[in-house]
């Protein structure tokens, strides 16, 4: 298992009542099955995962990415800065 | 030549003055500067009032993707010589400047405009920073709709 | 509704933060802002140093043709909210902001980008302001080449 | 006859070595004729003429405009602000 970090912001943060979590995921857990451990982890994400906007290590990451050990995993929505 | 990018995400009040004097080098003669500032009164579209927005933001990321942007700027307008992204978070005030993109050059005519242009609209489609807007009728969270692609 | 309009011909340093909340209503959420500064190097067309620019303008005409190229802003963006036309005269080294443009609006796609290019345009075509150039090998008056049309 | 006033600007300045003179024309006197009344009395202006812009009470005026009484006359080479 890889221990990886999972940060919330704005929405998703107030949706799944945490800032962030620390969990332990299979390696060779994409993206994609990520979303799904995290909706059955917090179920109030589940209207927010479809559209949700993924970044790992600090890069934008997609349904089909692999997500490396002691990664950094972000969720957000779309960005509104400005 | 190193020319200067300067990115800040920060509590303090913006002070153009001051950031472009670090964009202005001895070749300068233009500066395109855009602000954005936290709208009291909107007319267009839904009509409301706004008290505040509060600005958050996943920093480390958003310093990467500030320099990103700064990034594609050079590469689509070379004669760009300073480069500044600022964006302010926290709890802003109608009337506060809370964004702002700001990019010189040796003359105006090589790009200074469509690069502060192209700066504000990249900031507000991949650089990690949320708002919530508190209004007289209660507060929400205000969704951008951009989905980056891979490599963005 | 009287929407802010400022021009100044100054012998003082330009203040862009002032001068930005001059122009911030309630309903503005946007804002371009043109600067030119001294330019000590020239790199295009004929390369040479600049010592420093000596300004100088026929003041009350200046003010009135500032008027002018603002009411031409405005009739064709009329979107545009304040608007600000600083020249900077007297003598100026190289680094020194001497002129400025900032138009705000409520959006920044209803026109402020282009709103600002057209105020620095128009103020180097019909705006009476002169400027010598004092460099390393003489000095030399610096001349524009536009010939204004009856009617401007 | 009537009295104005004209200005000189930038390298009509100099050239004129006046920073503006008090003159009386005939009335009806055009923006054209006063160029040449201009040079006649600074021939260091003969090669400013062709290029120079004329304001007359601080608006742009052309050769066949007529000079009204008391006029604020300006000339100058072509602005160069910014």
């Amino acid at each position: 298992m890889n221990q990886i970090k999972v940060l919330f912001f704005a929405t998703l943060r107030d949706r799944a009542g945490e800032k962030s979590v620390n969990i332990d995921i299979p390696e060779e857990t994409t993206v994609q099955a990520l979303k799904d451990i995290i909706v059955k982890t917090f179920p109030g994400l589940q209207k927010s995962i479809d559209s949700v906007v993924v970044s790992v290590n600090r890069e934008f990451a997609f349904d089909e990415n692999i997500i490396p050990e002691s990664a950094e995993v972000a969720m957000f929505p779309p960005v509104s800065g400005g | 030549m190193d020319y200067p990018t300067i990115y800040d995400i920060t509590n303090s009040e913006i002070d153009i003055n001051g950031l472009l004097a670090k964009l202005t080098l001895l070749s300068t003669g233009a500066a395109a500067i855009f602000t954005g500032m936290v709208r009291g009164k909107t007319k267009n579209g839904n009509p409301h009032e706004t008290t505040y927005l509060e600005y958050e933001a996943y920093v480390p990321m958003a310093e990467a993707k500030m320099k990103q942007v700064a990034a594609e700027i050079r590469q689509k307008w070379p004669s760009i010589e300073g480069i500044g992204i600022i964006q302010r978070i926290g709890k802003l005030y109608p009337e506060t400047p809370t964004v702002l993109i700001a990019c010189t050059a040796a003359h105006r005519d090589t790009g200074v405009f469509d690069a502060a242009r192209y700066g504000i609209d990249r900031l507000k489609e991949i650089v990690p920073i949320w708002k919530r807007e508190v209004s007289p009728s209660g507060e929400e969270w205000i969704e951008g709709d951009y989905m980056p692609k891979p490599g963005e």
